[in-house]
C-alpha cells in the first residue's frame, strides 16, 4: 500500500515520436485510478512505465515517496495482471501463484499459506492442480488476479484484464475487481479502452488522449463537465452530439438556432455537445427532426434524426416509445445542459 | 473440408501404395535376409519369410568384425563410435542452439543483426559445402581420428538456432514480462521457462539430429583412418563393395538391420513428444 | 528484453566470435589457395592474400579431369550431374509434398490415419537408415546409374510433407469456405491458394533440399560405378587421398571452390524469399 | 432475393451429440433475421448449415422454395461475410472482390463494373490496388462486405461479422448495414452472441439456446414478453433480476411479499423476472433495499441493492441521483411488470 505519484513523466519512442508528452498525476494511498483512452493513446505505455517495463525518458515516477526510476520491475514491489493474463503455461495454478513467492525465498510453508488464502478469496481452492490450458476464460482471469494479490504488493497495475471476457463476465467481474480492492485497499490502476468500464470500476478517472492527460476527476465530474470535445466525445454511451455553431455578442448561434445566456464567452466558432439523453420531447418545442432509424435497446431506445438543415442528432428515449422511422419529432434542450467547446482548442468554454 | 472426387482419391491411393512398397518392402527383405544362413542366402528365389538363424547371426555380426577379409572393427565398436558421435552432435548442437536462439531473441547487443547473419550463414553453408577447409582446421588442430573432432565440426550449425528462435518469438512478452515483476533474472527466466516451454521442440530436434549424426558417412570417411573410430554407416560401402567377391548377405542384411536400429529405437523412445513437437500447432 | 549483464555480454561475444573463425577463415584461405599456382602452395607458410592465377586454375580445373593420376570425371561434367541431381530432388520433393500435404490436410479418406503413419515413417527412417534395401530395390529396377535411380530414392521422404501440413494448418478454415462459396473446387482451391500462400516456404525449402541434394555422397557412391555420372562432392574424397601422392592443392581448392559455389549461387538469388519463409512469425 | 424456410432441420456431431435440435423457422423475401444465442448454443453451426458449409443430418433447408440440402455451397447462390472476414490475404482488395465473378465466368468488363460499384457503395475507391494486410479493420470489414454484395446473391449471412471491430465503429458499422440491407432489399441472416447488436441490426430476433429456437419476434417483443427465463436473462443490460418465488392460490409469493392477481396461474413453485428499470422508487413503497455498490454510468447509474432477506437487485435508475453506498431506499414495481416463468421448464406464465 503506497501513494503513486507521475511528475512529468514522458516517453520518447527511437524516430523522436514523443508517446508520453509528460504527464502528471497524483493517486493517493488506496485509491482506485483508471486510465482510458482510446488504442495508442498511451495508457499501456503509461501503466508500463509504472511497472518498470519500459524505459522512463524523463520525469520522475515516486512509489511511496521514492523514486523508482532505476528499479528493476521486481524490486518496484507491483503486481500486474496483464490482458492476456500471461499465465505461465507449464505450470499449475498453484505455481503461477507460487513463483513470485518462490523467488522472494519465502519460506514453504508461509507459501503454501498465502496461495490458500488467495485461491479461497478468488474461489479457485478446486482448480489449484490445474494447468492453465484447462481452465476456462473467467478462471484464467481468476488465476491472473490470485497471482498478483498473493505477493501482497504496493500497488496493483491492471492493463485491460477484462477484454477478452465476454459481456456477462466482464460486467461480473468489473462488480468483483471493485469489491476486492476496496476490501484489499491496495493502491490500483486500471488501464482500459472501454468507457463503461472505465466509468463504473474506479474512484478516479484519467482520459488520456496522444500523450497527453486530458482530464482527471471522479466519473459524474468527467461525464457532466467534460474538459475538452475529445472527452466528451469519447465518454459516454451512445455517443454526444457535436454540432458546429459560433458564439456572437453573447448567444449562441447553431443550426439555424439562436439561445442567449453565453455573456461570459468571447466571441468565437464553437462546438456544442448535447448528450442523447438531454433532449426533451415537447409539442411545443422549436426544433423540428424526422427520425431517419430507430434502435430499440429494450429498456431504451435511439432515434436517428435528421434536422431541417441535414445535420444528425442521435436521441435516447425510454424504450417501447412506439416512434417510427420518418416520423417528425419536436424537440428542446435546455441551454445548462450544453457543453461548449473551442473550436480551436477543443478545450471547454462554459 | 473439400468433399471426395473419385479421381482424386484414386491417385492419393496410388501414391501412398506406392510409397509403402517402396519404404516397408525392402525393410522386410532385409530383417528376412537377416534371419537366414548365408548359403540360403545365395539360392534363388530370396526367401521372403523369416528364418531361424537370427541371433546365431546376430552374434557372429556383433562380435566379429562384420564381413571376413575386410578390414573394418568390430560392429560393437562402430555402434558405440556411432553413438558416441551422434549423441555429441545431437546434444550439442541442442545446447549451442537454445543458448544462441536465447541470446538473438532477448538480448540487445552492439552488431546483433551482423552476429544474426554470421549465424545465417552456417545454415546456408552447411558442413558438407565447406568441408574441406574445415578438413584442413581441423587436422590442423589435431582433432583427426577424435571423437572431438568427428563431432564439434558438425555441431556448429544454425539450422536448430533457427527453430528455437522461431519458438521464442511465439511465447508472448508478458511472459517474460510477468517472470521479471516475479523476480526472476535471465537464467533464471532461461531454465524455468524457456527449456520447459521447448520441451517438445528439444525432443523432436533431438531424434532429428541423431539420425542426422547416426547417418553421417563424409565427414567421418574423411577424418578417421585409424579403424577403432569407424563408425557403422562407414561400414555399408565397403560391405557392398566386398559383396562382390564374398557375398556373405546374412551378415550384410544383420550390419545393416544393426545399423538401423538405434534410429528406430530412438524414434520409438522419443515418439510422443517427437510427433507433439512437429504436430503441435501454435494455440 | 533482458537488460545487458556485462558478463553473459561477454560469454556471447566468445562464442559467436570463435563461430567466425571457425567458418569465415577457412573459406578465405580456399578462396586464396584457388588463385595461386601450384608451387606456391606447396611453400611454407601458406599464402594469405590472393594470388593471380584465378582464372588460369578455374579453367584448367573444369576443362580438365580434376587432379592430374585420379579417375574422376571432368569438373563440369561433375557439376552438371550434381546440379541434375540436386534440381531432380528439390522439385521432386516439394510437388510430392505439397500434393500430400494437401491430401492429409484437406481430404477426409478411409485410412487416413494409416497412411498419415506410413509418411511419418519415412521421416523416422531416411533414406541413409535403410540404405541397403534402398540400394537393392534400386539395383532390381535396373536404375544403377541413372539420375532416375540418383534421385528417385532421396525425393521419397516425408520432412516437407509435414512442414507443409504445418503450414497449411495455419491457414484458416474460413479462407477454403470463402473459396468455396466463391465456386473454387480443390484443385483451384490448391493453385489459386494454397501454392501463392506457400510461396516463402516453398523458395526455403527449394534452398534446402537444393543443399541437401547437392551435397548427397554416400548415396551416390554407392550407386555410380560410371564415371559419367560421378558427382562433385563425390570428387572431394578422392582429392584428398591423391593429395598424398600429387599434392596439387591449387586445383583441389578450385574444385572445392566450386563445389561451394551453387549452393551459394541458389542462397542469394532466393535470399530474400528464403529469409523470409524461415523467419516469417504466423501473423 | 429469396424466402428461406428450414424445416426441422438437425446436427448430430460424432458421438451423438446433437447440435441442433430441430429448428424450423421461416424468412420472407428482404427480410433481415437475427440469430443470437450464447456460444456454444449452435447459431453459427445452423448459418453454416445454411451456407452448406455443414452437412444437414435431418431436415430440409429451402432457399428460393427449392430443397438445398445437396447442393454445392457455390450453387446456393449466397454470399457469407466471415468474424474474420477470410479475406484472401495474397490478392489485392479488387482481386478479392472479383475472384468469385471470375470463377462464375462473368465476362471481364462487368466484373469491372460490378467490383466498381460495390467500391463506391462502401467507399473503398481508394483501396482497390491494396493487400488485406495494409487496411484497417474497418476497411477489411468494408472489403468483406463488399465480396458480398458485389455478387448480388440471393441471400446474404453474417457470422459476428462485427465483433473484431472496437466499440464506436460497431456502432458506426451496425447503423451502416442496417442502411445498406434496407437499401439492397437482400434477405439477410446475421449471428451474433452481442444481444445490443441482435436488439438493433435486425427486423426480426431469433434467440438459441442449446441447439433449440426459445423465441422469434421483433427485437420489442422479445424484450418486453421473453418467453422463457433463459431469454429473459439473456436479452436486456442490465440483467434482470430473478429471484425464486411461488404462486399459490393465486397470489405470488416472493422475497416475504404476497401480491395478489396471479389466478390464471396454478400452483407452482416460479421465478421472477424484474427489468432493472422497472422499479419505482416511492417513498411509501414497501420494499426495503440497502444499497451495496452504485454504478455511474453518466446518464444511467446502476444500484446494487440486498433485500433484508439477503437477496440482491439491480436497479437502473438516471444519473446523477446521487445515491451513496450504504444507503437505504424503498421501491416498488407494479405486477404487469412481473415476468413469471416456470421453475421447472422455465417457460413463461403470465
Amino acid at each position: 500500500m503506497a501513494n503513486v505519484s507521475l511528475k512529468n513523466v514522458k516517453k520518447v519512442y527511437p524516430g523522436n515520436v514523443t508517446a508520453i508528452k509528460g504527464v502528471s498525476l497524483d493517486i493517493a494511498d488506496g485509491e482506485f485510478v483508471v486510465l482510458v483512452g482510446p488504442s495508442g493513446c498511451g495508457k499501456s505505455t503509461l501503466l508500463r512505465m509504472i511497472a518498470g517495463l519500459e524505459k522512463i525518458d524523463d520525469g520522475e515516477v515516486f512509489i511511496a515517496n521514492q523514486v523508482v526510476n532505476e528499479k528493476e520491475p521486481s524490486e518496484r514491489d507491483i503486481a500486474m495482471v496483464f490482458q492476456n493474463y500471461a499465465l505461465y503455461p507449464h505450470m499449475s495454478v498453484y505455481n503461477n501463484m507460487a513463483y513470485g513467492l518462490k523467488n522472494r525465498k519465502v519460506p514453504k510453508e508461509k507459501i503454501d499459506q498465502l496461495v490458500k488464502e488467495a485461491a479461497k478469496t478468488l474461489e479457485l481452492e478446486g482448480l489449484l492442480e490445474r494447468k492453465p490450458k484447462a481452465l476456462s476464460g473467467g478462471q484464467r482471469q481468476r488465476v491472473a488476479m490470485g497471482r498478483a494479490i498473493v505477493r501482497e504488493p504496493k500497488l496493483f497495475l491492471f492493463d485491460e484484464p477484462l477484454s477478452n471476457l465476454d459481456a456477462q463476465l466482464r460486467a461480473q467481474m468489473r462488480v468483483d475487481i471493485r469489491k476486492l480492492q476496496r476490501q484489499l485497499r491496495v493502491t490500483s490502476i486500471f488501464v482500459t479502452h472501454d468507457q463503461i468500464e472505465a466509468m463504473t470500476v474506479g474512484d478516479r478517472l484519467a482520459v488520456l488522449n496522444n500523450g497527453e492527460l486530458e482530464q482527471i476527476g471522479t466519473p459524474m465530474e468527467v461525464y457532466s463537465k467534460p474538459a475538452s470535445e475529445f472527452v466528451a466525445s469519447f465518454i459516454g454511451s451512445p455517443r454526444i452530439n457535436l454540432v458546429s455553431g459560433e458564439v456572437k455578442a453573447g448567444s449562441l448561434h447553431v443550426d439555424g438556432f439562436e439561445l442567449p445566456g453565453f455573456s461570459q464567452i468571447s466571441d468565437q466558432p464553437v462546438k456544442v455537445g448535447i448528450r442523447p439523453e438531454d433532449f426533451v420531447l415537447e409539442s411545443t418545442a422549436k426544433m423540428s427532426l424526422q427520425i431517419d432509424l430507430v434502435e430499440e435497446l429494450g429498456s431504451d431506445e435511439l432515434l436517428y434524426c435528421v434536422s431541417p438543415t441535414g445535420l444528425d442528432y442521435r436521441i435516447r428515449r425510454p424504450g417501447g416509445s412506439g416512434h417510427k422511422v420518418g416520423e417528425n419529432i419536436t424537440v428542446s434542450v435546455i441551454s445548462e445542459k450544453l457543453h461548449l467547446f473551442s473550436s480551436q482548442s477543443g478545450k471547454r468554454l462554459n | 473440408m473439400i468433399e471426395n472426387r473419385p479421381v482424386l482419391d484414386f491417385i492419393t491411393y496410388l501414391v501412398l501404395i506406392l510409397g509403402i512398397i517402396i519404404i516397408a518392402f525392402p525393410i522386410w527383405v532385409m530383417f528376412v535376409g537377416a534371419s537366414h544362413d548365408g548359403i540360403r542366402m545365395l539360392q534363388v528365389p530370396i526367401p521372403l519369410l523369416p528364418g531361424d538363424q537370427f541371433f546365431q547371426n546376430l552374434k557372429e555380426t556383433l562380435l566379429g568384425s562384420g564381413l571376413e577379409g575386410t578390414s573394418t572393427a568390430p560392429v560393437w565398436l562402430m555402434l558405440l563410435n556411432s553413438l558416441a558421435m551422434a549423441l555429441s552432435i545431437s546434444i550439442g548442437k541442442i545446447a549451442i542452439s537454445l543458448l544462441s536462439a536465447f541470446a538473438i531473441v532477448y538480448f540487445r547487443f552492439p552488431f546483433k543483426m551482423f552476429f544474426f547473419w554470421m549465424i545465417f550463414i552456417t545454415l546456408m553453408l552447411p558442413v558438407e559445402v565447406r568441408i574441406l577447409p574445415t578438413f584442413e582446421v581441423v587436422a590442423d588442430l589435431g582433432m583427426l581420428n577424435s571423437y572431438v573432432g568427428l563431432s564439434i565440426p558438425l555441431i556448429a550449425s544454425a539450422t536448430a538456432t533457427f527453430m528455437f528462435r522461431q519458438m521464442f518469438m511465439t511465447i508472448p512478452d508478458e511472459l517474460l514480462e510477468s517472470a521479471r515483476l516475479d523476480g526472476a533474472g535471465p537464467m533464471k527466466f532461461f531454465f524455468d521457462f524457456l527449456i520447459p516451454l521447448s520441451r517438445t521442440n528439444i525432443a523432436a530436434l533431438f531424434v532429428v539430429l541423431f539420425i542426422y549424426g547416426w547417418n553421417q558417412y563424409l565427414w567421418p570417411l574423411l577424418i578417421t583412418t585409424d579403424r577403432s573410430k569407424y563408425t557403422i554407416v562407414m561400414s555399408i560401402k565397403q560391405m557392398i563393395e566386398a559383396a562382390e567377391q564374398t557375398p556373405e548377405w546374412h551378415i550384410i542384411m544383420m550390419t545393416s538391420l544393426l545399423a538401423m536400429l538405434p534410429p528406430i529405437l530412438v524414434v520409438l523412445t522419443m515418439q510422443k513428444l517427437f510427433v507433439k513437437g512437429l504436430i503441435e500447432s501454435e494455440k
